[in-house]
C-alpha cells in the first residue's frame, strides 16, 4: 500500500505544525501555547501536502501506486459499497468545510496592522521639520555624556513608558493586558533591532495617531509623546532602550555619511 | 527467582529516584547563598528605577505606582511566610516574590529574565540593604498543621469566622472589598482591602497555602492583622480554623467574571422583551464578557493608578431597542454628599460614572475612530451615566465626540435613551438603554444586527480621586448583535455535498466507460 | 484539440488561482489615498503656510535677488537661530524681543539691525539698503510677511511661533498671490518688479537704492561704453549680462545675471526704453 | 556540456567579441549621446523663455518689427523648464478609458513580449554557437526554431510597444512632455537603434538557411550578434526611463534637467536593473520555449517528434533555470538600492503597503521551484539506470518543502484574537524568526542547492565513471562534503545572524550566497572530472516523459508570466501617486494606488491576453510548416542518442 506512506507523512507533517510547533515555542515563552495561527497553517498544509505528493508521484511506479488505488475505488465494480462510502465520507467532508465558512460565531473579525509601517519623509514636531532620511540621533556622538544620557533617558522610560512596555522591555507592563495591539516588546529581534533611530524617533514621537492607516491608528494606545515630551527626552529614551537590551540600530547609507 | 530480579530492579529504581530527588532539592537548596556583589550589578540594571539606588522605594517610577514599591531599607516584607512573630522574612519568599512577581502589581516576574543563581544573588544583595538581617538567621517556615480539605461544612464555618474575626468590615460584606474604613498603609500610601472574588489579584499568589500565610501572619506595614493564635489562642485563630477561613475565601472566587483571553466580542442575545432595569431576570438568560480596564495614560493628565480593574458587561436586544448591562466592581459607592463615603475617599469625592462609546458610523473597513473619543474624520456616540450627587440624582446622557475636547450633547429623548443603576455590596449595575435606530443619523450610532460594532468602555471610580481625564478605560473591543441563524448554514453544506456526490459519481462512471 | 484545451484549463485554473489566493488568501490592504496638495483656501495648515512662505520667499517677494550665495545680502537660512544673540547686540536699534518680532522688524525696518559687512556703502553698517517689503513694489501683505517669518522659522530649525492667519485673511490674500506676478504694462511697473528700485536710482523710481548707478544718467553715456555697441545695445547687454561692462565704483557680480530668463521681451524692451528716456510716464 | 564549452574555448576570439560587445554596451550609448549631443541639439532643445514668448505672438515686439529674441548662441543663457505641475484637466480623457489601465495594459503586454524576444536571442545565438563549435545540425535547427516561435513575438512586441507610445502621449501629454524634456535625445537614439534591431532580427532570421555554411554562417553570427547588442541597448535605453520614474538623476529638486543625459540614464536604480531584467528575460525566454516544446509534445503523435521536443524542453528549461537561480540575488541587489535610494520607498516596498506582495511572490516563487525539482525527478525517468537514486528524491523533497515554508513564512502573521493571546505576543516565538531576512537567505540559498542536486542526479542518471584516476573514485565523496559544508555553513550563518545588529546581519547574505555559488561551480567542475572517462548503464530515451511532466513546464511558464507582472505592477505603483518620484506629481483621477487583490486580477487579464496571443504564436510556425510539410527533410530524430552526451553529461 504505497497511498499510505504520503498520508503518514502528511499526518507528521500535521502534527508537527499543529503540537510541535506549539510545544518548542512553550518551552521558549512558558506559560503560552504559540499555535500556529490558522491562516498560515492553511498555507503550510497545502504546500506539505502538495510537495508530498509531488515527491510521491515522480516515478511512474509512485504515480501508479498513488493514482492506481484511487482510481480502483471510483472505477473497480467489487468495490461498489466501498466507492459509496468514500464518496460520502468526501462529499460530507466538503459540507463540513462548507459549514465551518457559514456557521454563526462570535469570533472577532480578523484584523491586520503593519508592524513597520512605511515611515513619511518628513515629519513636524514642536514646530519643527525633521527630515528622516538623514535624522540621526544627536546624543549618540557624545560619548562623554554616554552614560549619563543613558540614565537619564532611563528615568523618562521608568516615568513615561514602563506602564505599558514594562520594566523587563518584552511589552508587559502592569497595563498591557488591556491593550490590543499589544506594547511593542523591545528585546525582540523583530523590533528596534530591525529600525533605524529616525523611525524609532517618528514612532514615539508622533504615537497611535501618527501611524498611517495600515497600522490602523486607531486602535494604537502609543500616546503622541512630543504632546509630553521634549525633543532631547525622546532621543535619551532611545538610547536607554537601545542599550538596555543590547540591540544597535539600524543606519542607513543616507545616516552614515 | 525471576521474581526477585525484578524486585531488586524496582527497589533500585527508587532508590535512584530518591536520589535524584534528593540531589535536585540539595541543589536548590546549595544555590541559595547567592552572591551580593553580581546581586548589587543586577539591581542597579533591573530593579532600581521602582525601588531606589539605596532600596529605599524612591526609585523615578516609584511615585507612579500603589502600591507602592517595596522599601528594602525597612526590611519589613507583606508577604512571608515565615513562622508567626518572625521578625524578618525567609529567603525563599524573597526569592518566590523576584520569580513570580505580584499579580495586580508593577512587579513582574523575572523567572524568564534572569536565571536561578541571578535571583538568589539579588535576594543576598537585597538582605544587604537593611540591618534586619545581619543578626538574624533565615527563620523557619510557618507550620500548616493538617490542612483542611474544603467541602460545605468547612466553607460554611469559614463564612462565620469570617463573620466573628469581622474580617467584613474591610473585606465587605460578600467579600468583595467594599470597605467601610479609610485604608492606609504604615507609609501612608492608600490600600484597597483584596477583592476575595478576584483571587488572580492577591498579591502572594492564589494557592490555599499562601492564603494561609497571608491570614496567619497578615501583610505587615498594612491595616491586615495576623489571625494566628499565640500560645494562650485568645481572639484570633486556630490553625483550622484559619483553614475554614481559607476554603471560604476560595469558595469566592468568581470565574465568570473573569476576563477570558481572546475573548473580545460580546454576544449580543436577541430577547423577547427588553429588560426593563438592571436587575430584570433576563439578564441570567444574557452570555456577559469581561475586559480589563486599564487607567487612561495616554494624554494629559494621565491617571497611573486605578482601583477598579474590570468591566463585565451584557448587551441585549430587541427589534426596536438595544439594551447594555455594565457591571463594575467598585469598593465604594461614590455619591457625592454622602457623609461617610467621603470620609473614605482619596483626593476627594466625584460621582462614580460609566460609559459606552460606539462608531457613529459603523465601519465597513478595519478603518475606525480613533479609540480615545474619535477623531475629526471619525465621531464616536457615547451613552453616559454618573451616580450624581445626593441632591440631584444621577445624571445620564448621550453625546457625540469629535476628539476629547469637541463633545457635544446629542438628543437623549428622541433616542429614547434611559439608565438605571443600582449599587449592592461593592458591585454597580448600571443599564442602559437605546432605541436601536434614532433620529439623529449624524450623531448616534445606528444598531444593526449581524455587524460587528466597535465598542469601548470608560469607568470613573469617584472616590479615587478619578474626574475628567483620569478615569479607566478599554481600547475597541467589538459588539455582534446575533442574528436569527438563516437557512445558509444548512442550504451552502447541503449544496456542496450535493454537487461532490454527483460529481464523484459521474467521475466513476466516466472512468468505468473508458476501462470498459 | 483535446490536449490544446486541456492546457488552456491547466493554465486558466493556475492563473485564477494565483488571483484568487491574492484575494481571499491574503489580508486586503487599502493604500492610503494620495496626499492632498496644498489647495490654500480657507483654513490652512501650518504646513501649508510654510509653503506657502517659501513660495514667497522664492517669488514675489524677491528676497533670493539679494538673499543668495552671491553675497549681495546675508543669507537667511540661519535667521532664525541667530536671532536671540542679535536681539542682544549693542549695535541693535529696535524694539523687537523674540525671533519673530526680530524677522518682522527686519523685513519692515531693515535699518533696526545691519548685519556687519551688509550696509550701504559709507554709512558704516547703519543704513540698510534693503527696502521696506511691506511697502513698494514688493508690498507683502501681514499674512505673507506672516508666511516668510513661518518659512524662515521652519529653515532655522526653530520653533515656528507665527500665528495661522485667520480664515479670511489667509483665503484672501493666498488667492491673488499665484495672479501676482503678471506681465508689467510699463516701464514704471517692470523697474518694481524686477526690483530694481533696490539697487538703483531712476526717474520713475520713487525711492532707489544707490548700490548700482543711477539709470536716469547711464541713458546719456550708454552709446559711448562700448566699441561697436550702439546704446540700446550696450544697455540690453548690461540687463542681460550684467557683468559684461561693470561701472567704475561699482563691485561685479552684484546684479542678478538671470533676468534674461525672468523678463519677457515687452518687459525688457520697455525697460530699455526707459534708461535711454524715451519713455516718461 | 562542459566539454562544448571547452571546445568554445578554441574559438576564444569569437567568445572575447562577445564578451566586448556585451561589456561595451553601456559605453555605446554613452558615445551615442555625446555624438547625439552636437548633432541633435536643436531638435530637442529647450527653448529660452523670452523667445518663446516672442513666438506667442507678443504684440509689441512684434510691431514694432524688432526680432525680440536675442539670439540665442549662447547655450549657457536658455534653461530647462522644471517639473510642471500637472492639474487633473491636464490629462484628457479619451473615449472614457480609464488612462491608468490603458497604459498599464499595453506596457504590460509589451513588456511581455519585450521580454521574450530580448531573452530568446541571447541563448539562440550561444546554441548556434554551439552548433558551429560541435558541427551537430541538431543545435542549429533548435536554435532555428526557437527563433522561429519568436518571430511572430517581435511584431507584437512592437505593436504593443507602439501602441504604449500612443496611449502616453494621447493620455499623458504633461507627463510625456517632460520625460521628452529629459530624454529627448535618448529617445531619438531610441528610435534609431529600434531599426537597427530590426534589420538584425530579419537578417539573422530569414538568412539562416542562406547563411548555413562557412564564412557566410560567421557572418550570419555576426548578425545575431548585433541583434543581441542592439537588443541590449534598447532594454538598458528603456530601463534609464523606468529608473528615472523611480529615483530621478540628472535634474535638480524642480525637477530642472540640468543637460547631461548620461547623469539622466545612470541613475541609481539603473543597474540593478538593468541586470534583473537582463537575467530574468533569459529566464522568460527560457520557460516561454520550454512551454512551446511541450506544447509541441503534447500535441504530436510521432515517437521522433516526441523525442526531439522532449530534448528542447529540456534545454529550454535548463536555460530558464540557469536565469532563475540568480535571480532572486539580483533582486537582492535592486532592493537594497531602492532602500539606500530612499527609506521611505524601501519600507513602502517591504513592510509598508505592499508588505503581502512579497509574500505572494514567495509562494509563487516556491511554485516554480516546486515545479522545477519536480520536472527533475521525472526527467530521472528517461534512464532506466536512475532508479538507484530514487531514494534520495523522497529527503529532498522534504528539505525543499521546509525551506519553502520559512521562505513564504510572513513578517505579520495573520491571527484571531484568540491566537494572539495564546501566544502571548504579537510575534510568535518560533515563526517570528521565519520572518525576517536572516531565514528567507538560508531558505532561499537551500531551494537552490536542492534544486542544482536535483539537477546533478538527472545528469548522472545512466552513466557511471570508469576508470581508477583519483576523481572517479573520491569525486562524489568529495562532492557531497561539499554540499554538506555549504549547507552547514548556510546554515550557521543564519542562526548567527540572529544574535548580531540589522547592519553586520545585511552583510552575512553574502558569505551565504558565495557558500551557493562555490558549490554550484566547484561540483560542475569536479562532475566533468569525474566523467572524463565514462560508460553508459542501461538505456537513455528522449520522449520518455509522463505527460504531467510536460504540464509542470507549462506551471513554469504561466507562473512566471503571472509573476512578472506581479512585480511590474510592484516596481511601478511603489511611486505612488508620482509620475517621477518626488518631483513629477501624478495629479489625474487615476492617481490611485491599486489594492493587491485588484492588480492581481488585472494582471490575471493581462496574463490570459498573452496566453491567447502565445498560443496564436505558437500556432503561426505550425501553420507555416504544414505547408512546408511535404518537402521537408526530417532531420529531427534520428540517432538522437549522441545528443544526451552534450547535454546532460557526457
Amino acid at each position: 500500500m504505497k497511498i499510505l506512506k504520503p498520508i503518514l507523512i502528511i499526518a507528521v507533517g500535521y502534527l508537527l505544525l499543529k503540537v510541535g510547533i506549539p510545544f518548542v515555542g512553550s518551552k521558549l515563552h512558558p506559560g503560552t501555547w504559540p499555535v500556529v495561527p490558522t491562516s498560515v497553517l492553511k498555507m503550510y498544509m497545502f504546500f506539505v501536502v502538495a510537495g508530498t505528493l509531488l515527491f510521491s508521484t515522480f516515478s511512474e511506479d509512485g504515480y501508479a501506486g498513488i493514482v492506481g488505488p484511487v482510481a480502483d475505488i471510483y472505477t473497480n465494480p467489487k468495490k461498489g459499497l466501498l466507492r459509496f462510502v468514500s464518496i460520502m465520507i468526501v462529499g460530507s467532508l466538503g459540507a463540513y468545510v462548507a459549514y465551518q465558512y457559514v456557521k454563526p460565531t462570535f469570533d472577532a473579525p480578523v484584523e491586520l496592522r503593519s508592524i513597520h509601517p512605511a515611515p513619511p519623509s518628513t515629519v513636524k514636531m514642536w514646530g519643527k521639520s525633521y527630515s528622516l532620511q538623514t535624522l540621526k540621533n544627536p546624543l549618540r556622538a557624545d560619548k562623554a555624556n554616554f552614560a549619563k544620557n543613558v540614565e537619564e533617558g532611563g528615568i523618562v522610560f521608568f516615568q513615561n513608558c514602563f506602564f505599558c512596555h514594562g520594566d523587563r522591555m518584552l511589552g508587559k507592563g502592569p497595563f498591557y493586558q488591556g491593550f490590543n495591539p499589544m506594547p511593542a516588546n523591545f528585546v525582540d529581534v523583530g523590533t528596534i533591532a530591525q529600525l533605524t533611530e529616525s523611525f524609532v524617533f517618528w514612532r514615539i514621537g508622533t504615537g497611535g495617531p501618527g501611524l498611517p492607516s495600515e497600522a490602523t491608528p486607531w486602535l494604537s494606545a502609543m500616546p503622541i509623546w512630543h504632546h509630553l515630551l521634549s525633543e532631547e527626552q525622546i532621543w535619551k529614551v532611545i538610547l536607554f532602550l537601545y542599550d538596555y537590551t543590547g540591540h544597535s540600530p539600524r543606519v542607513t547609507a543616507a545616516q552614515a555619511h | 527467582m525471576t521474581l526477585t530480579i525484578r524486585r531488586s530492579k524496582f527497589t533500585s529504581r527508587i532508590i535512584f529516584l530518591a536520589a535524584l530527588f534528593y540531589v535536585s532539592v540539595s541543589g536548590a537548596a546549595m544555590a541559595a547563598p547567592g552572591n551580593a556583589e553580581n546581586g548589587s550589578k543586577i539591581y542597579l540594571k533591573k530593579c532600581w528605577w521602582c525601588h531606589g539606588k539605596e532600596g529605599e522605594a524612591d526609585g523615578p517610577a516609584a511615585k507612579f505606582l500603589i502600591p507602592p514599591p517595596r522599601d528594602f531599607s525597612m526590611g519589613v516584607y507583606k508577604y512571608t511566610t515565615a513562622k508567626p512573630g518572625s521578625e524578618v522574612t525567609r529567603d525563599e519568599d524573597l526569592f518566590n516574590m523576584i520569580s513570580n512577581g505580584m499579580p495586580g502589581t508593577a512587579m513582574p516576574s523575572w523567572r524568564q529574565v534572569l536565571n536561578e543563581q541571578e535571583r538568589w544573588d539579588l535576594v543576598a544583595f537585597i538582605k544587604t540593604l537593611t540591618d534586619m538581617f545581619e543578626d538574624m538567621k533565615d527563620p523557619p517556615e510557618i507550620s500548616y498543621g493538617s490542612k483542611v480539605a474544603s467541602s460545605p461544612e468547612s466553607i460554611e464555618k469559614g463564612k462565620k469566622l469570617f463573620k466573628e474575626t469581622k474580617c467584613f468590615e474591610c473585606h465587605g460584606e460578600l467579600g468583595k472589598g467594599n470597605t467601610m474604613k479609610k485604608l492606609k498603609e504604615d507609609s501612608g500610601h492608600r490600600v484597597w482591602p483584596r477583592n476575595f472574588h478576584k483571587p488572580w489579584t492577591f498579591r502572594g499568589g492564589y494557592t490555599p497555602e499562601a492564603i494561609f500565610a497571608r491570614i496567619s501572619n497578615g501583610i505587615p506595614n498594612t491595616p491586615m492583622p495576623a489571625h494566628a493564635a499565640d500560645k494562650t489562642g485568645n481572639g484570633k485563630l486556630s490553625v483550622e480554623d484559619r483553614w475554614h477561613v481559607v476554603n471560604f475565601v476560595m469558595s469566592l472566587a468568581d470565574d465568570e467574571r473573569r476576563v477570558k483571553d481572546g475573548e473580545n466580542v460580546i454576544k449580543g442575545q436577541q430577547v423577547p422583551q427588553i429588560p426593563k432595569d438592571e436587575k430584570d431576570p433576563v439578564w441570567d438568560s444574557v452570555d456577559g464578557t469581561a475586559f480589563y480596564l486599564v487607567p487612561q495614560i495616554i494624554q494629559k493628565d494621565r491617571f497611573f493608578i486605578p482601583s477598579n480593574d474590570m468591566v463585565y458587561v451584557k448587551v441585549a436586544f430587541t427589534a426596536d431597542e438595544i439594551a447594555f448591562l455594565v457591571e463594575v466592581d467598585d469598593r465604594t459607592k461614590s455619591v457625592p454628599g454622602d457623609k461617610i463615603v467621603e470620609s473614605l475617599s482619596w483626593d476627594g469625592l466625584s460621582p462614580d460614572g460609566i460609559a459606552v462609546q460606539t462608531p457613529v458610523i459603523i465601519p465597513e473597513s478595519s478603518e475606525k475612530p480613533y479609540f480615545g473619543h474619535g477623531d475629526k474624520a471619525h465621531a464616536v456616540s457615547m451613552l453616559y451615566w454618573n451616580s450624581g450627587s445626593v441632591d440631584k440624582g444621577s445624571v445620564s446622557a448621550i453625546l457625540t465626540a469629535t476628539g476629547t475636547k469637541t463633545r457635544e450633547p446629542s438628543d437623549a429623548k428622541s433616542a429614547g435613551f434611559t439608565t438605571s443603576a443600582s449599587y449592592d455590596n461593592g458591585t454597580w449595575k448600571v443599564m442602559m438603554k437605546r432605541k436601536m435606530i434614532t433620529p439623529n443619523k449624524d450623531k448616534d450610532t445606528q444598531f444593526v444586527v449581524g455587524k460587528y460594532i466597535p465598542v469601548a468602555f470608560a469607568n470613573w471610580d469617584g472616590s479615587n480621586g478619578e474626574r475628567g481625564s483620569k478615569h479607566t478605560m478599554t481600547t475597541w473591543y467589538w459588539l455582534l448583535l446575533k442574528p436569527e441563524t438563516g437557512s445558509e448554514v444548512v442550504a451552502y453544506p447541503a449544496a456542496v455535498f450535493l454537487i461532490l456526490v454527483v460529481g464523484q459519481f459521474a467521475f466513476a462512471a466516466m472512468g468505468r466507460r473508458k476501462e470498459n | 484539440m483535446g490536449q490544446l484545451l486541456k492546457i488552456v484549463v491547466f493554465s486558466l485554473c493556475v492563473v485564477c488561482g494565483f488571483a484568487g489566493y491574492t484575494t481571499f488568501g491574503l489580508p486586503l490592504i487599502i493604500p492610503e489615498a494620495p496626499p492632498v496638495e496644498e489647495k490654500l483656501t480657507g483654513e490652512i495648515t501650518m504646513d501649508q503656510y510654510i509653503a506657502l512662505g517659501k513660495k514667497i520667499f522664492e517669488g514675489k517677494g524677491t528676497c533670493t535677488l539679494c538673499h543668495n550665495s552671491l553675497g549681495r545680502a546675508p543669507l537667511l537660512e540661519q535667521v532664525a537661530q541667530v536671532a536671540p544673540e542679535r536681539l542682544k547686540d549693542p549695535r541693535y536699534k529696535g524694539k523687537a524681543t523674540t525671533t519673530e518680532e526680530y524677522i518682522h522688524e527686519s523685513m519692515v525696518e531693515p535699518s533696526a539691525y545691519v548685519v556687519a559687512g551688509f550696509g550701504k556703502k559709507g554709512t558704516n553698517d547703519t543704513v540698510s539698503p534693503m527696502p521696506n517689503i511691506s511697502k513698494g513694489a514688493i508690498g507683502l501683505s501681514d499674512v505673507e510677511i506672516g508666511a516668510v517669518i513661518a518659512f524662515l522659522q521652519d529653515v532655522g530649525g526653530t520653533e515656528v511661533t507665527v500665528a495661522l492667519p485667520s480664515g479670511d485673511a489667509g483665503a484672501g490674500s493666498t488667492e491673488e498671490e499665484p495672479a501676482e506676478i503678471k506681465v508689467a504694462e510699463n516701464a514704471k511697473e517692470a523697474f518694481s518688479k524686477f526690483g530694481c528700485d533696490t539697487c538703483h536710482m531712476h526717474p520713475l523710481i520713487e525711492e532707489g537704492g544707490d548700490m548700482g548707478p543711477d539709470l536716469g544718467k547711464v541713458g546719456a553715456t550708454a552709446g559711448t561704453r562700448k566699441e561697436g555697441y550702439s546704446a540700446e545695445r550696450f544697455i540690453r547687454e548690461s540687463i542681460v549680462n550684467p557683468n559684461a561692462v561693470i561701472a567704475e565704483g561699482f563691485d561685479a557680480d552684484t546684479m542678478p545675471d538671470d533676468f534674461a530668463t525672468q523678463m519677457t521681451v515687452s518687459e525688457l524692451d520697455m525697460i530699455i526704453n526707459a534708461i535711454l528716456g524715451n519713455e516718461s510716464s | 556540456m562542459l566539454l562544448t564549452l571547452k571546445r568554445a574555448f578554441r574559438y576564444r576570439g569569437a567568445a572575447a567579441i562577445v564578451a566586448i560587445l556585451v561589456a561595451i554596451s553601456p559605453l555605446f550609448v554613452y558615445a551615442a549621446l555625446n555624438f547625439g549631443s552636437s548633432s541633435l541639439y536643436g531638435m530637442v532643445s529647450a527653448t529660452p523663455a523670452y523667445a518663446e514668448e516672442a513666438a506667442q505672438a507678443e504684440a509689441p515686439a512684434q510691431e514694432e518689427g524688432q526680432d525680440g529674441a536675442v539670439e540665442a548662441e549662447d547655450p549657457n543663457m536658455w534653461k530647462p523648464l522644471p517639473a510642471p505641475k500637472l492639474e487633473t484637466k491636464d490629462y484628457p480623457i479619451v473615449a472614457g478609458i480609464n488612462s491608468r489601465l490603458a497604459v498599464w495594459f499595453a506596457a504590460q503586454l509589451h513588456l511581455f513580449f519585450a521580454a521574450f524576444v530580448l531573452g530568446v536571442p541571447i541563448f539562440v545565438w550561444v546554441i548556434e554557437f554551439i552548433g558551429v563549435v560541435t558541427k551537430d545540425p541538431r543545435y542549429d535547427n533548435m536554435a532555428h526554431e526557437f527563433m522561429k516561435v519568436s518571430m511572430t513575438g517581435f511584431s507584437l512586441a512592437a505593436s504593443f510597444g507602439g501602441l504604449l507610445s500612443i496611449l502616453l502621449v494621447v493620455l499623458y501629454p504633461g507627463f510625456m512632455q517632460y520625460m521628452v524634456g529629459v530624454f529627448g535625445k535618448v529617445m531619438v537614439i531610441y528610435a534609431l537603434m529600434f531599426f537597427a534591431e530590426s534589420f538584425f532580427v530579419y537578417t539573422y532570421y530569414y538568412g539562416w538557411d542562406k547563411m548555413a555554411e562557412g564564412g557566410l554562417k560567421k557572418l550570419h553570427l555576426f548578425l545575431g550578434l548585433g541583434l543581441n547588442s542592439s537588443g541590449m541597448v534598447l532594454m538598458v535605453l528603456s530601463n534609464s526611463w523606468a529608473s528615472f520614474m523611480m529615483a530621478p538623476s540628472g535634474i535638480d529638486d524642480a525637477g530642472v534637467f540640468l543637460g547631461d543625459s548620461w547623469a539622466a540614464i545612470a541613475g541609481h536604480l539603473w543597474n540593478p536593473l538593468n541586470l534583473h531584467r537582463f537575467i530574468a528575460n533569459i529566464a522568460y525566454g527560457g520557460s516561454l520555449t520550454a512551454a512551446y516544446a511541450a506544447f509541441k509534445f503534447l500535441t504530436t503523435d510521432s515517437k521522433e517528434d516526441r523525442a526531439h521536443y522532449d530534448w528542447m524542453g529540456y534545454t529550454s528549461f535548463v536555460i530558464a533555470m540557469v536565469g532563475l537561480l540568480p535571480l532572486p540575488f539580483a533582486g537582492y541587489w535592486l532592493t537594497k538600492e531602492v532602500y539606500d535610494y530612499s527609506q521611505q520607498m524601501g519600507i513602502t516596498l517591504m513592510g509598508g503597503v505592499f508588505a503581502w506582495l512579497f509574500i505572494l511572490q514567495a509562494v509563487l516563487i516556491g511554485a516554480i521551484f516546486l515545479s522545477a525539482n519536480y520536472y527533475l525527478w521525472c526527467s530521472l525517468g528517461r534512464a532506466e539506470a536512475s532508479k538507484r537514486f530514487y531514494y534520495m528524491i523522497q529527503p529532498l523533497g522534504v528539505v525543499i518543502v521546509i525551506a519553502f515554508l520559512m521562505w513564504f513564512t510572513p513578517h505579520t502573521l495573520i491571527m484571531t484574537s484568540k491566537e494572539l493571546t495564546q501566544i502571548g505576543d504579537a510575534h510568535h516565538p518560533l515563526l517570528g524568526y521565519f520572518g525576517v531576512m536572516a531565514a528567507k537567505n538560508t531558505a532561499v540559498n537551500t531551494l537552490i542547492l536542492s534544486t542544482f542536486l536535483s539537477f546533478q542526479l538527472f545528469r548522472r542518471a545512466n552513466i557511471r565513471p570508469t576508470g581508477d584516476g583519483f576523481w572517479a573514485q573520491y569525486g562524489t565523496t568529495i562532492q557531497v562534503a561539499l554540499y554538506i559544508a555549504a549547507e552547514t555553513n548556510i546554515i550557521s550563518l543564519g542562526i548567527w545572524s540572529y544574535f548580531i545588529p540589522a547592519n553586520v546581519r545585511i552583510g552575512l547574505s553574502v558569505p551565504q550566497v558565495s557558500s551557493t555559488a562555490v558549490v554550484l561551480i566547484l561540483s560542475t567542475i569536479i562532475d566533468t572530472l569525474i566523467f572524463k572517462k565514462s560508460a553508459d548503464i542501461g538505456e537513455f530515451k528522449w520522449g520518455h516523459m509522463p505527460i504531467r511532466s510536460q504540464y509542470t513546464l507549462f506551471m513554469l511558464a504561466v507562473s512566471f508570466t503571472w509573476l512578472m507582472g506581479l512585480m511590474g505592477y510592484c516596481r511601478s505603483a511603489i511611486r505612488q501617486h508620482w509620475h517621477v518620484y518626488t518631483v513629477l506629481r501624478d495629479n489625474s483621477v487615476n492617481a490611485f494606488t491599486p489594492t493587491l487583490p485588484f492588480a492581481a486580477w488585472m494582471v490575471t487579464a493581462i496574463v490570459l491576453v498573452f496566453m491567447a496571443l502565445v498560443f496564436f504564436m505558437f500556432w503561426m510556425p505550425i501553420l507555416a510548416a504544414k505547408k512546408k510539410e511535404a518537402k521537408k527533410s526530417k532531420v529531427a530524430g534520428g540517432d538522437l542518442h549522441g545528443v544526451i552526451g552534450a547535454t546532460a553529461g557526457e
